[in-house]
């Protein structure tokens, strides 16, 4: 890790006066994700900025049915929260299923909303789009400096390589990293907001915006401004909400695929519905055929698995990765049953 | 917005950071006249923002109940603060990724990967590693139950065990499971680790 | 020369092991906890290239660093780089983040090479050559009778391709050492070796220094798997750093290159033709199979594996590739070995509608003494299992999506002792006893074993028997290997501590003039014609001012070699996701004489656990495009975690024939056959093999839409 | 099938060729050439490494052959 300048304010004013100074700054909380990155040299910020002991970043608040939850709150809170997990069990599933229990004890919100994406290929130094090339070179960020490797100048690191992990959604562009916030989903999926601070002052977007696909090298696939802070998100409760997602491995591992849902109901049918896909495109991706598909039906093992069915049917897989498009359906499937209490496969 | 985080609302107050911490490319300790004049010069920068530190910078920690000087950089991990700074070698170094979970600690309760936090911004916080266990009761129950081969992943375990049944002193095997799952065994220790963990836990019954 | 007790007191008993305690409260310090006066912290720079000629480097950058101390370079401009994580300097600094900055500093103009990084790349046509002498190495075939023409009177033959991936050791503490010159000629290296004598010989012979001179310690280690035999690059460079500085140097690769470049186990790849007759009797077998050590070879392994197949054509070919290279690792060869041929007989099995495990019983060697033991254990681990409730492949029961399967594997090894190595046994006059060999525990619990093996003989409590051992310095000791710890040292234990007992019986019929012949030891204390007369500290005060010392090695009758052992799996399978989870594991093992149940348990334990790991997680992932390794990590590179722990049932096969055997290692052979029964058992619950390893919901599904 | 540990290196290899059954196998130098198979994997001492000082890989055979320009007599 490179050394770096080290702020720990107490006030998200002081916070925001720290992250604008001068040269590259990242904000710290949990610290699962940037720190890693940092030793990877993947992430190389000037100055850190320690935001967790900013007590008004940290907390969980519910006024009627508007939920608040500081950027700064962590996973674990997220998870022993009774009245959030009456409100927004998908939002709970997701977090208890991120990482171990010492992560969901040091990692926040607003981290997991702003990790980098888990791909080798960006962890190994080659950006988010593929690696970039100079004329037949590709060329690797090492050290600071780029090293050469010959390669046909139509190569793409994803999809020309391992890409059993990337996208399998909006895969005609570079961007095919998969992107790897579980709690945007569900978030996504609840019609939240985020709240960003920055020098220019206060800014609401709805979490889905915090999002984009990089077009260029070294863009970042977060639209979160320099010097800006994520600090809260909010989201009005109400519709019956569920979050599935295939994990290869019980222990500590990464979603294969999450799904969250939901659902605004009327009686039996639904009336409206949010489906929502992590770990599938590049950006948290909204399968709209599948809302469509189970928009006025009652939800059962049929309608969901055809609503599963028609999530899918955009996908574009990679060379390895169709096998994400079963998950997918499964996922939707299992996503939308779990809001209803039909959890078939527990059996 | 209240605060659901004992942390967050326990973080040091400002005079306790300055006094700490020290400042940008301050080797030496500071004398106490020297902070109480720093705590002026600050005070001023304040309006200017929070204070930055960078390079060699002397911190107090708490470890194990016993408040540690230490000269670390703001990139320090707290593992590598404990491990070569402060000889504190029980937490190891294994992945160094936050996946492992051999460099598991307790911090203020609760246990955390010490590889992917930073020493600096665990001031005023208690940090407890395995040394100051009560050898009779969670690594009694791991030697007990033969919970470990070569060693390496055990203090990381026995952490985790340790914290887990503070919080939760009748577990099942489920929650002993979930409890340890952020823990990476590789001569394949596990069978013993819960059962060493449900040992513990009823020795713990017992004495209380 | 001694016998092992017919009727022993701690032997086959559950004894914890003596060092538990030091390690689970976090006190025994490791090679890579020691921090001697002075040390400075190591770290190294290693290539970012799967293939590279250094053009230049220049290290003067990274020496005006402040704090940083010496560079010492392994690899010199012109030299090839052959894989990603190929060593090329290290730095020695104040602190370990400035000795990360010294090698970021490092400046290194590389010559990219081209590179092959998977084995289709360094098969095909004109490939870049990691080999001179080209990258796919043809070994002797392997031919017996004639399996072209039996092929043909089979009644059922299966063609399949099987495959396993490269996996790596994954040790928890990576490979390294800490070391301190002592004098210009004398060096303490603190190492985290499997090997204490042999890191002494490497380091002595780098430096032309004797061995004698140089201290291997390794009290303890974290992990080497097969791994940790050398002193390395690393090592030496370590002992150059601390020599130039005057100081002690702590050098440990950091986990990416100790993915890349301290090991793996190669893969193993098999097109195998099997033929049976009608009754599921073998006929031949015919088999390609390939696999890689990366620069290195070493990928054989056997096949046909454990069955008699009465003709066969065996062709291997060693690939060569910009990987790192392979290392001996958990039984080598034999999971590989296993795994395809527990494949394909299966997969005949299912196709003549025989019985697997009637089929497997049917194709033991004749004659062979294990045979017999397979029988029995074969007979136990169905039993424990449940196999009746097994359904043909294709009629699996379950419910909703979830489907259950069964299958079983069998497995082979050696682990009989080495015949040369020693162990002194000291009892002193105020009645302490300590053990001394140069082997060490590398968690196997071999401090345990010897303590156990003394107190039985002198009558005394495990915890009253010093065990040292994990020093060069001292007799020499066997190198942890092939399941022969304990073998090699138990003999050599055995009668150390059995003749120690006899001189004591002589100094003190001397000293209280009475007869030897009438002493013996129990419970602490002196027998005289089966009297109490004495404690045993009072008997070693007779001793005088002179402790007893004596060192012994191996004698006959004490140890042999050759052990069977099956394991069953039950799994479930989610056909809607592929994800495979264990329920439960039955592991039916021999060893000839357990001498620890506690510990031998934990062996197989382990072993089975780590079958596990290959049967569905562990996989190095190597990109085609630019050669690197995507998941030198513990996050990519999946291991398995409590929740992902099934039921594992143990059962040991002790009966008093085995315990006649003698002592026989249990290290390797209980990790061999688990990801083949668990392949087997896969394939039963969903209906379809799944030809390669790991059994990720990748590898599941794309079997599942094979057929759909 | 049991283990063969007695096809002994040559004695005309190299001095500085190693492989892990140089330490384990001790009586006699015994390989780890086993019926039917060979997976011995060999290393350098004066590279510490698969390949030797010449660039060539370190084998049993290879390492036997006089004219290397890195053989050293035992």
């Amino acid at each position: 890790m490179r050394a770096f300048e080290y702020a720990s304010p107490t006030s998200i004013a002081d916070a925001v006066k720290a992250l604008g100074g001068s040269g590259s700054s990242a904000a710290l909380a949990g610290g699962t994700d940037l720190i890693s990155r940092m030793k990877d040299d993947i992430v190389r910020p000037a100055r850190v900025v320690y935001v967790k002991g900013i007590p008004e970043l940290s907390g969980i608040r519910v006024e009627g049915s508007v939920v608040t939850l500081g950027a700064a709150t962590r996973l674990v809170d997220l998870v022993q929260h009774a009245a959030l997990a009456e409100l927004a069990p998908a939002v709970r599933q997701a977090a208890l299923e991120v990482g171990s229990p010492q992560i969901r004890n040091m990692a926040t919100l607003g981290g997991n909303l702003c990790q980098r994406p888990c791909d080798w290929y960006f962890r190994n130094g080659f950006g988010l789009l593929g690696g970039r090339k100079q004329g037949r070179n590709l060329v690797r960020e090492l050290e600071g400096e780029y090293a050469p490797i010959d390669v046909e100048e139509t190569a793409h690191l994803v999809r020309d390589g391992d890409n059993r992990y990337a996208a399998i959604f909006m895969t005609d562009g570079d961007a095919l990293y998969a992107h790897s916030s579980s709690l945007a989903p569900p978030l996504i999926a609840l019609g939240a907001t985020a709240t960003l601070v920055g020098p220019d002052g206060e800014r609401t977007v709805p979490v889905a915006e915090l999002y984009r696909i990089p077009q260029s090298a070294g863009e970042s696939e977060l639209t979160l401004r320099p010097g800006e802070l994520l600090t809260q998100v909010r989201f009005t409760a109400g519709p019956r909400n569920a979050t599935y997602e295939v994990r290869q491995k019980q222990s500590h591992d990464w979603p294969l695929v999450l799904c969250s849902v939901a659902l605004t109901m009327d009686g039996d049918r639904v009336s409206k519905a949010s489906v929502v896909l992590g770990s599938v495109a590049p950006i948290p991706y909204r399968a709209e055929a599948a809302e469509r598909a189970i928009t006025g039906h009652v939800v059962s093992t049929e309608t969901a698995e055809a609503a599963g069915q028609a999530a899918v049917e955009g996908a574009k897989p990679l060379s390895m990765n169709g096998y994400k498009v079963t998950l997918t359906r499964t996922a939707v499937k299992r996503a939308l049953l779990a809001a209803v209490g039909q959890r078939y496969w527990e059996g | 917005m209240p605060s659901q985080d004992p942390r967050g609302r326990s973080g040091p107050s400002r005079r306790d950071f300055l006094r700490g911490s020290g400042v940008a490319a301050a080797t030496a300790v500071l004398t106490a006249p020297a902070v109480d004049a720093l705590d002026e010069a600050r005070a001023a920068e304040l309006a200017q923002g929070p204070p930055v530190l960078s390079g060699d910078t002397t911190i107090t920690l708490q470890v194990n109940g016993q408040a540690r000087e230490v000269v670390v950089e703001p990139r320090s991990t707290l593992l590598d603060t404990l491990r070569n700074r402060l000889d504190v070698t029980g937490p190891k170094r294994v992945c160094d990724r936050g996946s492992c979970g051999a460099c598991t600690v307790i911090l203020d309760g609760d246990p955390i990967y010490a590889c992917t936090t930073l020493a600096v911004s665990c001031q005023g916080h208690a940090i407890e590693t395995l040394e100051s266990f009560d050898p009779e009761i969670v690594p009694a129950a791991f030697h007990r139950n033969d919970a470990l081969m070569c060693g390496y992943c055990t203090p990381g375990f026995v952490t985790a065990c340790k914290a887990l049944l503070d919080k939760n002193p009748n577990p099942t095997l489920e929650d002993v499971r979930r409890g340890l799952d952020g823990n990476i065994c590789r001569c394949g220790t596990y069978v013993g680790v819960l059962q060493a963990a449900l040992d513990a836990a009823k020795a713990l019954r017992k004495e209380a | 020369m001694a016998e092992w007790p017919q009727n022993p007191r701690l032997i086959s008993t559950e004894i914890p092991r003596v060092d538990g305690l030091g390690k689970a409260s976090g006190r025994t310090k490791y090679p890579s906890d020691v921090h001697p006066e002075g040390m400075l912290f190591a770290a190294m720079l290693y290539s970012p290239h799967a293939h590279a000629r250094i053009k230049k480097i220049d290290t003067s950058r990274a020496e005006r660093i402040p704090g940083v101390r010496a560079i010492h370079l392994l690899a010199q401009e012109g030299a090839t780089l052959r894989y990603q994580g190929d060593d090329i300097a290290a730095v020695a600094a104040d602190t370990e983040e400035i000795a990360r900055d010294g090698v970021r500093a490092i400046e290194v103009e590389y010559e990219v090479l081209p590179h092959v990084a998977t084995e289709s790349q360094a098969m095909a046509e004109g490939a870049p050559r990691v080999n001179p002498r080209g990258n796919v190495q043809k070994g002797r075939a392997q031919i017996n009778g004639d399996p072209d023409a039996a092929i043909e009177t089979a009644d059922a033959v299966i063609e399949g391709e099987y495959s396993v991936p490269v996996i790596t050791h994954v040790c928890l503490e990576t490979h390294g050492l800490t070391v301190r010159w002592d004098s210009d000629r004398t060096i303490t290296a603190w190492s985290s070796t499997q090997n204490v004598m042999g890191v002494s010989q490497e380091l002595g012979g780098a430096f032309n220094i004797p061995p004698t001179n140089v201290t291997t310690l390794t009290e303890v280690m974290g992990g080497g798997f097969g791994s940790k035999f050398s002193a390395d690059s690393w090592g030496i460079a370590a002992a150059e750093l601390a020599k130039k500085t005057g100081k002690p140097v702590r050098l440990f690769l950091d986990r990416a290159q100790e993915h890349m470049a301290a090991g793996n186990r190669p893969s193993a790849t098999g097109k195998i033709r099997l033929g049976a007759a009608k009754d599921g009797k073998l006929v031949a077998m015919i088999a390609q199979t390939h696999g890689t050590g990366g620069v290195a070879r070493g990928a054989g392994f056997p096949l046909p594996y454990v069955y008699a197949v009465p003709h066969s054509r065996r062709e291997h070919s060693d690939v060569f590739l910009n990987g790192g290279n392979a290392r001996a690792m958990r039984a080598p060869g034999h999971p590989e070995g296993c795994c395809l041929m527990e494949a394909a007989m299966d997969d005949l099995a299912e196709k003549l509608g025989v019985d697997p495990l009637e089929m497997r019983l049917k194709n033991l060697p004749e004659g062979d003494f294990k045979t017999p033991i397979y029988e029995a254990e074969i007979r136990l681990g169905a039993e424990a299992i449940g196999w009746s409730k097994r359904k043909p492949r294709g009629q699996a029961e379950g419910r909703g999506p979830i489907r259950i399967g069964y299958g079983m594997g069998l497995h082979t090894w050696g682990g009989g002792g080495a015949q040369d190595k020693q162990v002194s046994c000291i009892i002193n006059p105020d009645g302490s006893v300590e053990l001394r060999s140069a082997t060490q525990d590398i968690g196997t619990g071999a401090r345990t074993i010897l303590a156990i093996i003394a107190a039985e003989v002198l009558g005394l409590e495990v915890d009253q028997i010093h065990s040292n051992i994990g020093n060069s310095s001292f007799p020499p000791g066997q190198a942890s290997g092939g399941s022969t710890t304990t073998p090699s040292m138990a003999p050599p234990a055995l009668n150390a501590a059995t003749q120690a007992r006899d001189e004591l019986f002589r100094r003190v019929g001397r000293a209280i003039n009475e007869d030897p012949a009438g002493m013996s030891l129990a419970g602490g204390k002196l027998l005289i014609n089966g009297k109490e007369a004495m404690s045993f500290a009072e008997a070693c005060r007779k001793l005088g001012m002179m402790p007893i010392s004596v060192t012994a090695g191996f004698s006959e009758g004490l140890t042999s070699s050759g052990v069977g052992g099956c394991q069953f799996a039950e799994v479930e399978v989610d056909l809607e996701t592929g994800v495979v989870r264990v329920k439960k594991i039955v592991a039916v093992q021999d060893s000839g004489l357990i001498l620890d149940m506690l510990t031998w348990r934990s062996q197989v334990y382990g072993g089975v656990i780590g079958g596990l790991n290959y049967a569905l997680f562990e996989e190095r992932v190597m990109d085609p495009t630019t050669g690197l390794f995507l998941n030198p990590d513990m996050e990519l590179y999946k291991l398995a975690g409590a929740s992902d722990i099934p039921e594992i049932e143990v059962i040991a096969y002790h009966t008093p024939e085995m315990r006649a055997r003698g002592v026989i290692g249990v290290g390797e052979p209980p990790t061999i056959s688990t990801a083949a029964a668990i392949g087997n058992a896969v394939s039963n619950a969903i209906g379809v093999r799944v030809p390669r390893w790991p059994m990720t919901p990748m590898n599941v599904l794309n079997a599942l839409a094979q057929v759909s | 099938m049991s283990q063969t540990h007695n096809e002994p290196v040559p004695q005309v290899a190299c001095r500085h060729l190693r492989h892990k059954g140089m330490y384990v196998y001790t009586d006699g130098l015994g390989s780890e050439t086993h019926e039917g198979y060979d997976n011995t994997i060999f290393w350098c001492l004066k590279t510490m490494k698969s390949f030797g000082p010449d660039d060539d890989l370190v084998d049993r055979d290879g390492c036997c052959n006089r004219e290397r320009s890195c053989y050293e007599p035992t």
